[in-house]
């Protein structure tokens, strides 16, 4: 089982909710975040004194997959969040241990879903 | 003096021919006032000095509903463009302003013909000896101008260049509404030789506050802006459905509806222009259909949409207001009640119409507040006369109403249409697409409304 | 004529018994009335402009408090149900109009015996000729009856059906407010022949502005509506522990207040019904117990739970504010600083006792401000007279003072608890608890408050 | 006794020299006043209550500007400090009534020489009988009062201690404002022997409303406070050059501003103390001065920052409010708009000079607005007189102008520098660093402002 | 170590907190967060336009612990949050290479608690 | 290629963000976090009932680093945040298995910066 994580822009939520349910991936967390990477800021001014701004807004995404859906989520992904401008963002995937339904107590493979 | 007072502003006048015969009576007035007694003339300055009282106090709740607008545009649209919808409220009234002391009151107010006024009053450099009521017309008259200017910014919401709607804001207030608002309302200050009444208020055109001339002159010029503008990006989706896109903050928006409302007790009554006895009748035909076009707005939601809509509702507060606008001062109470409860009903109809079917994107609802029950009220003031005269009719008035209301639309649609485009195609009436997604706030003004907030921003 | 108002309204009424005599008063002066000479009926006709300007004006300010309560019951409650307390706020007012346009003003006004009206001015029909006053008049009682209305909204936010909440409002100004409002004020408005003051004011009690009328009569029907809901899921833990719920917009409460502050200018002023002297005494007192009330539930706040408490200083303001109403024109200054100062102290030990002791959940502290402090302001009075007649008894009339407002809260809450109670067992008094825990703006609007922003919500 | 009221206000004061002569007309009239006829009388008496009847509500409005103030400090501040920004403002309103009320209205209105009053009217006790305005007019000035105070709290946001700010409020309403008012209004009120006007106003310095009395006197203890208390933590950076601290509500601020906006028309009209032809006109130069104000403001930041900056616009409504007060009643229409239009260019200039010049910390640029501006507007009215005297010279005007603002910032800034270092060598003027970091409303109340809000803050 | 991540309904969190101090686990990190799954969402409407709300409101509880401490602590948390209804959440685990404490420089096991 | 997931002080960020740009880590994810430690909380109250708050408001950093980073990382957060008082925060790494760039596709080591 992998989790994995992905930074899009905010924008793209919608885009990328549709790609992944016609990959039948129909589970998913979502938090506010804040990134800077090379996406350059932009400038913001209150009363005369200029801030820059780089941290941007971003979404975080977190899905849970068992094996055989770690490619089609990340190519569902970047389906729905690439437009080939710089903070498009990134897809980490880590390694998960275990999983667990609150509800049932189910447990590995079965509770992913 | 007292005389040409009461004459000059329509004090209790129930029905139409008492305003066509006004602008002769102010004339007659003139020459047959004989040296008053001494009790006439302290009579005569303590009542204007009361009308100044009433009418100084009306103008500035008049003002005050520019607040109100303010509030109920930001709450009813997103929060990374807040600062915008401010800042055009806010120049809105000013521009306008200025616009208007340099050459909006002159050709409203100022000598001339029944079609265009401009011939004094520019800058109010020569105004000083023009009524009794003075000054304190002046800024009643300016406060109404800045009225009109505001309304259109609701239904740009979110997607116009701040220039181009700092560019509008000047040519609403110096000459669209000032021209018809002459035809309507000329009459209203005369400052005898030179001066004429317009060619509506000849006609006995009625329209007491301003559901034509105020109110439906801003909706449809926000039509023509909506239209010019199109749709917000993802207003609209691949197949042409309506999105919702929710306001950010509903208790900011209610907040400016009752102050709205509170404002409106200046409007209405305060276009008696006098301190009598009047002010306290139109109060409450305003306050009734105030309530009752909650009360529809929240039944029509209710029944279409299965649950009371908050916005809709609010809406519906603001529609039974416009609709009654016009015949507050001569309707009955249960007709009051009837135009605001059907103003209620007709604004959420109109806003669905325009949303869904005619694919007009309003976020606030302005068209159908403003321009569609203002149209309403203006033609349903007709059939609910209190106290008509004896050959009243009904439907012969109607049709001066519509003669009216039907100027109004042609008037102001046509004016906005011209404008915006002539706008559109020199400085740009639209942001780009960049500036649009990331918000006005930024784009246009390098802010932030809320900062520290944690927004989620996924539209 | 200007006898007869200045007479029926208790100009300067410093204290009991002019008022009892009244109504034989008004009786004796439409015979005694003479033709009046040319400048008296010139005077009487100016004055009564003045009295209608300041009485209007008054009204809108009473009027704008609505959105001050909106204000402060979403402040003061979570943002989850914010929609759904703008939505009671403006609903209660709406429909409150109309059913005091329907009947209640008949009840409290029209003709009648001294324990109910309701024998003319249904519908305001036949009512044009009533007083000088005139519609003013009507105004004026009706955005008082909408305070009454609207202050239990904010004890029963939060787990309340939006349905039930309608009927609720149109029972209670169409008749729990009106008839004990005649009890005291049926008096203020004669239309001669038929007419008749009722016992409370017969009694000699004094309530200038409305402490008992008003607030105590909203606060006790808070008080029931409170106790017949039940408080809100996890407001009381497992052992009966208070939790706080807090408030999630302290910034609009606070400017909710601030309009409150701002409107009772018009309520208490207001009440004099005419534009004399006496308006700017009664801005005084005002003025000083809010700043005393404040003061005094600060430094209360401040002993008690080791900080000077925002939402508490704020709920001083409007207990200084409630208790002062009653008096408000017969106290003197450092009466009313005294009164305001003790009901600020008053209001935080209040709100202590109903939360943690009697645990009933009122989550703004209604039943406190307007309830307790309102009963307190009316006994208080007797104790401060400014100028009491030589023959003034403070304990006899302290008798009074008690039966009023003892009444008022026999009256007032056992309405309330048969009202509530017939719709909780008939409609339903409370939602369900799933759209509770989720929020009355989704459950009962379909709506969201703050749509794009993060919201912490585990309560 | 009209004699007495329309000389004691300089109605219609276009020039100086009217205004020195008040004092001893006012004697003389004493003495001339023969009986009057009844129609005299009756005259005066409903002049009388036209004047009550405006300025009561002008005093509501003024009123008002503390919900104004209130907002916009909150709007301008960080989240975190909101709560406290709120009690402050609640409270120094509240303390300054009670400080007013026991000893300020005595010092700035009661008997004494041209330096200072105090020997009546303490606590209102011997008041009653002083004018025919009577209340109203303590009211009036008591509002007057509360604005001075509130000025304040926005320039030490977010690092004052709460009980500091208490003991400054009640100095600032008892002591130091009505002692400097005495100077310039102390003739506006004179019961007849032993009272005595001030010395500036003996020497015909002009200040109809009070950029200088009010506005001036907040600002420069504003700026006091600001250098006694330094910085925020992070506003400055290790090389001293500033760093923004947005504000984090800017539609609440901007609300703020309409509210203050709305409650000027009551600020200088009101000033009037008078319903007469005036008070239009006041409004007038009022709202012209205003919207220039916030075109000045505008493009200046245009041209300064590249954008219209959305917090210097609203600031520059408020400079050019400011800057007309004094002059409202005497500068022509076009002498309103060019002093509105400097002030708001002057307002920018002054905030940046102040932040990044003399590195003071102003969050709200309190110092800016009222001190900067008030004391501009003050000077500027020499040049724009609308109807001069004949012998009227500007300069010589400017001359009594410059030494009235001089004295002000002298007076109010040095005993704002005695009276903050008094307070930080004694209770302490700061808070503690991690009380700022975590937010006042935690550390000085215990409470959060936004309850269940995400708020990100790194600041 | 094990790093356990957890999505829950947000009125659980008391409970669940509470659970976990009788467990003896005094420590975590909670951020708001919308999730999709099983649980069906609801509509909205805005001015008449239909909106199907299907990111509902969610916790996210971040919990590093010791091998030892892992079944008790998602014992504990299913003993607060489960309802039994649809929606109740997942529990996530995945291993924790490294754990620094900032203020002392501890790290491994003993930075944890 | 390694996660590092860092609680801090909300106020410790612009420290963070400089110590980071000097050791040349630009790219970081930032979240609005609670959390409760060792750190004590404080009192509230709410219209006279006490609240004790115990979730404190922290910020959570999320940074993606190739192995030769990790340490640098580790002390650039480190040296930024340490204030030597309760409540500095953690910092946890989890080995990351797969980076992708959502704009170009890259993965791996390439994807990281
Ligand atoms: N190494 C990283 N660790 C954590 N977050 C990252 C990292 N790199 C990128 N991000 C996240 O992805 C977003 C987009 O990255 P950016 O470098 O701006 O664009 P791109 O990936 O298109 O080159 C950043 O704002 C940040 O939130
Ligand atoms: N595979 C997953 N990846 C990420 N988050 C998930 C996943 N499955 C469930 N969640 C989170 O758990 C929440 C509850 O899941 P849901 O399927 O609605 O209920 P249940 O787990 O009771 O069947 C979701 O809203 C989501 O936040
Ligand atoms: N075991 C843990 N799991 C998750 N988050 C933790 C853990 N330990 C600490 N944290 C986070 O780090 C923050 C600081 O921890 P705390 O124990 O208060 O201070 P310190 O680490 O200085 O001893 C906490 O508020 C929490 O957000």
């Amino acid at each position: 089982m992998k989790l994995i994580t992905a930074y899009i822009q905010p924008e793209k939520l919608n885009d990328v909710k549709q790609e992944l349910y016609k990959a039948e991936i129909h589970k998913m967390s979502v938090t506010n975040a804040l990134g800077c990477g090379q996406q350059k800021g932009y400038h913001e001014s209150y009363r005369g004194v200029d801030m820059e701004v780089n941290l941007l807004k971003k979404l975080r995404i977190e899905i849970a997959v068992n094996e055989e859906f770690v490619k089609k989520t990340i190519d569902a992904i970047v389906a729905g969040a690439r437009t080939g401008n710089i903070g498009d963002g990134k897809i980490f995937v880590t390694s998960l241990d275990e999983c667990y339904r609150i509800r049932t107590g189910e447990t590995g493979k079965d509770a992913i879903g | 003096m007292l005389g040409l007072l009461t004459v000059a502003f329509p004090v209790a006048g129930w029905c139409g021919d008492e305003a066509a015969a006004a602008v002769d009576t102010v004339a007659a007035a003139a020459t047959e006032e004989a040296a008053p007694t001494p009790l006439e003339a302290a009579k005569t300055e303590l009542q204007n000095n009361i009308n100044i009282v009433f009418t100084c106090v009306a103008a500035f709740l008049v003002f005050f509903m520019q607040a109100g607008f303010a509030a109920v545009e930001a709450g009813f649209t997103r929060a990374k463009n807040a600062c915008n919808i401010i800042m055009k409220n806010v120049m809105d009234f000013s521009i306008g302003t200025i616009a208007w002391w340099v050459i909006g009151f002159a050709i409203m107010f100022g000598a001339g013909n029944s079609y265009f006024g401009g011939g004094s009053h520019i800058a109010a450099s020569d105004y000083a000896d023009g009524s009794s009521l003075n000054w304190t017309f002046w800024i009643f008259q300016c406060v109404f101008a800045g009225t009109a200017a505001t309304i259109v910014s609701g239904a740009m919401a979110g997607r116009t260049k701040f220039t181009s709607y700092l560019a509008y804001s000047a040519v609403i207030c110096g000459f669209i509404y000032p021209i018809s608002g002459h035809w309507s309302w000329g009459g209203l200050f005369s400052a005898g030789e030179g001066f004429s009444a317009g060619w509506l208020w000849d006609a006995g055109f009625l329209d007491f506050a301003g559901s034509t001339v105020v109110h439906s002159c801003g909706g449809w010029l926000a039509l023509a802006g909506a239209i010019t503008l199109g749709p917000r990006i993802g207003k609209y989706g691949p197949n042409g459905e309506s999105k919702a896109i929710p306001g950010h903050n509903i208790p900011l928006a209610s907040l400016g509806v009752f102050i709205l409302w509170f404002g409106w007790f200046g409007f209405n009554p305060g276009s008696q222009t006098a301190g009598v006895v009047e002010i306290g009748y139109i109060a409450m035909t305003t306050n009734l259909a105030a309530a009752a076009g909650a009360i529809g707005a929240m039944i029509m939601a209710w029944i279409k949409f299965g649950k009371p809509d908050t916005s809709m509702t609010l809406n519906g507060v603001l529609a039974g207001l416009v609709a009654i606008t016009a015949g507050c001062n001569c309707v009955s109470p249960t007709g009051a009640v009837i135009i605001g409860f059907a103003a209620g009903i007709l604004v959420v109809l109109a806003v669905e119409f325009i949303d869904k079917v005619l694919k007009i994107d309003d976020p606030v609802g302005a068209v159908s507040v403003h321009g569609v029950c203002g149209a309403f009220g203006t033609l349903a003031l007709c059939f609910f006369q209190n106290a008509p005269a004896e050959d009243y009719s009904a439907m012969s008035q109607l049709m001066v109403q519509l003669q009216g209301a039907g100027t109004m639309f042609i008037w102001a649609f046509g004016c906005g249409m011209i404008l915006f485009n002539l706008i559109k195609y020199t400085i740009g009436l639209r942001c780009s697409r960049d500036e649009e997604i990331r918000g006005l706030d930024i784009g246009e003004h390098g802010n932030e409304a809320y900062a520290g907030f944690q927004i989620f921003i996924s539209q």
